[in-house]
């Protein structure tokens, strides 16, 4: 409170309408720049990374949701529209930044190198899934690769990483955390608590709001009255952006800013990211019943995958032949690790009671073993228990 | 009568509740224009307006609070939770203000108008944030009422009930039986008693008693268990709470044996409430342990969901050790 | 979103700072209108009304405080330096518009008539309080003044608020609801859920915000790091003004404005009263660890009672004798309804069990006679209990 | 060893954490300058400075949630919530996140290093909001331990453990013993078992099992007895989850008889396991039924506070109802 507020002696109610948060916007959709824009820096080979993650997630989603309406999976969740958004903001990272994502964020991983087989191993919640088959498809995570394991309540990640990040600072070794976050997300009371304790604290940490328009079925203007998230950033006095979300360039640009912000100077910002969800919520949702097509329409033509990629060929960088060569490879080579992970075995019965605590306590082991006296008397009525029963032996001791 | 699934039941409760009384009013996420994820919430936008069913943000506390307050006015606020395992961010709102609202203020106000409606339970491949079944810790808590249906007829008389109850009613819906469970389900208006066990089927070996999801589950067992010439009687609670202790009380007198059985973790399950007072007031009448039969005391699986769920099968593992003990 | 957002293509950052809220204020501490100001229209009994509730307040913090030191009461809490924020605005208000406070706005009730009868028979707790002696003193409720009962979770009553205001939209009876709460509470989830939501809604409420500077012992400074609270409306879009809250003229005339547009035009505000707590916490409190007595002393200064009374002087609607008079008056009063406080018997033991439910359910019935038994067993061990053993037959079974 | 309360030795313990383990960080409203409402983190700030010990925004969902995150990150995140009646706001934040953190993520992550203190109980004149004794609530929840001391030298060595364990703990500090209780606590750093209970008095006729607050209670019920010539085994169950089954059912073996205690409202409270677990277990040894000396089942009352309360009083009524069966 150290600003000098004027006083006024005749009452004035003011709404936040006297200015507004304009849009950061670099690429026009043909691929060229907005006059007076001038593309970041970005070298060929990161260019082509960036490209290749987001190709790699419109493909992943577009194979998985076919695998899901052919009954191979029970569930799946598409980020279609939304990729330059999360591989933008991810690309202006460092790669062992943390990353704490909503759900739709999978181009995130794809960016930093989680292989196909990863990918497959969690959506089929195999023996081979990090996640040991506890989760629902698209639930990833990976400690290699920076990236917290997704949880489905919504918001509750978002002042973890606030947290994280106020652990980061403290380790003073220049690491920042971002969390990912939808509009609907940020009605909830988790979104308020993290802005208001990030900047009391001073934290080096991002929130990024995928604004698609959309949280499930309900519109934004049934979400909140006020033009957009970016101004709940006034009311903790934190920086914010609101950027062109389908925009890979501005996207970029931004979240370097962002984190320059958050790393040297303890400034926590918000970015708004203005983009749209092109897909259903997800597999078990239909779109057609609130909203239109035309709606979909007008959006499928700012795709930000062709915006980048005409940029690409702008600057020579990419043509026709190798975005088929790169879909077809990525196709086949999907098409193979969904058919590894399916072969992999269920994860062993004892991962039923592992990692709920660092040891299996007593009454939990006992549990365990009334299950499997259980199972070997009824394989047949339980067949993934049966098949991981003597596989998962160690399993059950070792609690990994 | 008319042949229809839980969900139809539970919007035809909705539907009559509205038009009965123009003070109930049904929100929460995308239950509006949309019907809510699971459309039980159908047609009532259309027929009601916007006033009366309509979507709200994406904020459970902030739901369940502006329920409270509108059910203190006068109203009679449906709110909707999502799902049972995003009801904890309300926890606070129900626990410490919808659950002592009356009491806190010596009758001079109270929330007795609310209902949350809410679908729990597994068996639908929905992970540990698609299937749990809380029911034990709004149970824990007086000043609430908390009650589970188990098919269409049972889920529009009990909601109609709890619509209407001068108290504030957590209902629970099991959304495994949402289409799984249909059956005839009177046209017009009624109810069913809060507070009320049902005695599902008579028997004289021993007692079981679940609700909700897991009355089918145990209706299979006892079936199972008729071919070992086991005789069980079994028990819908329908309301945890208050729970009908006279009830299971009298069945236990006469079978001398109980087994009860939930999809929750077992450590602090409704169960352990059951067991503790049974085995209290027909301590000389049992015959051997009250058995639980619950979910593993770990979060909700999902490979191994049917590895983990409290089946049929090992409900009947329970009843013949209870029986050969 | 129908807002024209304008492109920009160089990224910057905004945080709120490129605008400010000023405090509005009718005022000086001498009872002199500030240059331009003008007061708005108020009666000599309307002004008289105010003022003495104000000073009914000052009064009745003063005895109770020095009751609980004497140990004649288990804890207090004192409104002391907040007066004119609290009576102005519910002054503004139509006597049967809900008020839904959060702990310290006791000079709401004194406005509307509460008597120093149900005052005391509240804060000790005995057979006549409404709220059957089983809160802490000061969650006063009165049905008949429309004053919710205090609830001790903070910032619980203010999405209660936005559901209360939007039963009033849906009667049509032009009632609006106000509520209550510290600069501290808002940091709550709570809060950001009723601002969203009532801003959706298009509710009739007014959020008044005591920023009293503290919340218990934390300073503003570490409960937020922007200009107080009044710029978190800019994130839900909606109405605010901050005033000067130890002016009751401005917090008067900023309420009326509010419940203008509230009622007529379905539109919530928020509004910012700046002011201080100066007295601790609580009974329990003792500020000297946490903040300087200059500060405090700074603070007295601006006494809103004694600026209100100035302000009436100059009106020749009050002298030192009528003060002098009033407060003799209010004194007297107290002692007297305390010692008859004192008198009453404690609830019934009955009270224990009724209005958990509208009924007693069979269950607590009995938990209730187990207790009965025992206590006749007892006698001597519960007094309390004992005492109201018979008297409380028929209040056990009405569940009144 | 030094005479010291509780409050003294919970601060000695946070202490004794932070000097030993740069990584310790204690938080939470009003803990930083002021050291708490209780001062139970009363020099911490000056000692560790700000960045370690520091007061938060007044929103328990929010330190809840920013202590998971800084506990993934690898800290050891001591968090105080005021009073234990308002930990529901970050009831989703431990219940659906502290408790999965490891399980969901196949132990990729975890938040091992959170610690959650809060005073809980009544007796001191506190109303329904600031006397609540919420443990059953998190007692079945999976993935979390629940820990609550019963005087000084418990509640140093506990804390010191439960900071510890590479499990989220909740530890709830029974805030009327805080002062009330004092006695010699090892000066130096030591550590009691989670999990574990103990057996505080020896005795022959009957099992009394209790914790926190509630042992100084049960323990003056056990002299009361005795003047009956009734010989009382005291149990402090010190951990609640999980709980130490073994001793109490040898300790049931032994003498036949049970008697629970706490101050929760009876139904759904913690005592329900404990009775369900050890009929079953114990079935054939138990001379009369187990029963429970709890709450009423209402929110917690002020002006008949003591006659709420199950005090050592009932607690003999208990006893000699089950001794005399
Ligand atoms: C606490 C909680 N409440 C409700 C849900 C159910 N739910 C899952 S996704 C979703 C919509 C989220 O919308 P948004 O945050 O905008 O993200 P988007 O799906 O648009 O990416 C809802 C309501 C949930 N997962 N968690
Ligand atoms: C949910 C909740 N958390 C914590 C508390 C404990 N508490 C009581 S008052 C208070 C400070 C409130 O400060 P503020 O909202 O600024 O109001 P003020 O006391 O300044 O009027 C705290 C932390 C509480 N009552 N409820
Ligand atoms: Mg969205
Ligand atoms: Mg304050």
């Amino acid at each position: 409170m150290t600003r000098d507020t004027s006083s006024v002696h005749v009452p004035h109610f003011m709404t936040g309408d006297e200015w507004q948060v304009p849009t950061f916007a670099l690429l026009r959709q043909d691929g060229s720049l907005h006059d007076g824009a001038e593309a970041p820096e970005l070298t060929h080979d990161k260019a082509l990374r960036i490209y290749r993650a987001m190709r790699f997630t419109r493909v992943l989603d577009e194979r998985m949701l076919a695998a899901q309406r052919q009954g191979r999976l029970s569930f799946y969740l598409q980020s279609t529209g939304e990729e330059a958004t999360v591989v933008g903001a991810t690309a202006a990272l460092q790669d062992d930044d943390m990353i704490m994502a909503q759900y739709r964020e999978q181009g995130a991983l794809a960016y930093r190198g989680f292989s196909i087989d990863e990918f497959m191993n969690q959506l089929f919640g195999n023996a081979l899934d990090y996640g040991k088959g506890r989760q629902m498809p698209i639930h990833y995570g990976s400690a290699e690769y920076h990236y917290m394991t997704i949880s489905s309540p919504l918001a509750t990640q978002i002042p973890q990483a606030v947290g994280y990040a106020y652990g980061q600072k403290l380790d003073g070794e220049g690491r920042c955390t971002i969390t990912f976050f939808g509009e609907g997300a940020a009605s909830e009371g988790d979104f308020h608590a993290a802005l208001n304790m990030a900047s009391v604290h001073q934290v080096p940490v991002i929130f990024l709001c995928r604004n698609n328009g959309y949280a499930i079925s309900t519109p934004v203007v049934e979400q909140f009255a006020a033009d957009g998230i970016a101004p709940r950033a006034f009311g903790y006095r934190m920086h914010v952006i609101r950027v062109d979300g389908n925009d890979l360039l501005a996207v970029y640009q931004a979240t370097l800013a962002a984190r320059r912000l958050a790393v040297e100077e303890n400034k926590p910002v918000l970015i708004e990211a203005m983009t749209y969800r092109l897909a259903a919520h997800s597999s078990s949702d239909d779109p057609s019943g609130y909203r239109s097509q035309k709606e979909e329409a007008a959006w499928r033509e700012k795709d930000p995958l062709a915006r980048m990629r005409h940029w690409l060929e702008r600057q020579g960088w990419w043509d026709d032949d190798e975005e088929r060569r790169l879909e077809e490879q990525l196709r086949d080579e999907m098409l193979a690790a969904m058919k590894r992970a399916e072969r992999q075995p269920p994860p062993p019965l004892a991962s039923l009671v592992s990692d709920v605590y660092d040891e299996v306590p007593a009454a939990l082991a006992e549990q365990l073993a009334v299950l499997e006296a259980h199972v070997r008397r009824y394989p047949e009525e339980y067949p993934r228990g049966a098949a991981g029963l003597d596989a998962g032996a160690e399993t059950a001791a070792g609690g990994q | 009568m008319a042949h229809m699934n839980m969900l139809q039941a539970i919007n035809q409760a909705l539907d009559i509740a509205m038009d009965s009384d123009p003070r109930v009013i049904c929100f929460g996420e995308d239950v509006g224009g949309f019907g809510g994820v699971f459309r039980a919430t159908s047609h009532l936008q259309e027929k009601y307006g916007k006033a009366r069913c309509f979507n709200t943000p994406l904020v459970e506390q902030g739901i369940v609070g502006f329920a409270n307050g509108l059910a203190a006015q006068g109203h009679r606020a449906v709110a909707e939770i999502q799902f049972a395992d995003y009801i904890y961010p309300a926890f606070d709102q129900i626990v410490n203000e919808s659950a002592k609202f009356r009491y806190r203020s010596g009758n001079l106000f109270n929330v007795g108008g609310l209902t949350i409606r809410t679908p729990y339970g597994g068996g639908i491949s929905g992970g540990h944030y698609h299937s749990q079944s809380p029911e034990a810790y709004f149970a824990h808590t007086p000043g609430l009422k908390v009650v589970v249906p188990r098919n269409p007829h049972q889920a529009k008389g009990l909601l109609l009930a709890a619509i209407r109850d001068p108290n504030p009613v957590l209902f629970f819906e099991p959304k495994r039986l949402y289409r799984a469970s249909s059956g005839e389900v009177p046209e017009g208006d009624y109810q069913l008693p809060l507070g009320e066990a049902e005695v599902v089927k008579e028997g004289a070996d021993i007692t079981l008693v679940a609700w909700g999801a897991q009355l089918p589950v145990v209706e299979e067992a006892a079936e199972l268990a008729e071919r070992d010439g086991i005789s069980s009687e079994v028990i819908d609670l329908r309301s945890i709470l208050p729970w009908d202790r006279d009830c299971v009380a009298e069945s236990v007198f006469k079978t001398g044996r109980l087994v009860i059985s939930h999809e929750a973790p077992l450590t602090g399950g409704f169960a352990a409430e059951i067991a503790a007072a049974i085995q209290q007031r027909c301590f000389l009448y049992l015959e051997s342990p009250i058995a639980r039969v619950t979910g593993l005391d770990t979060p909700f699986p999902l490979t191994l969901e049917k590895e983990y769920l409290p089946d049929a099968l090992k409900v009947l593992e329970a009843i013949r050790a209870s029986v050969n003990f």
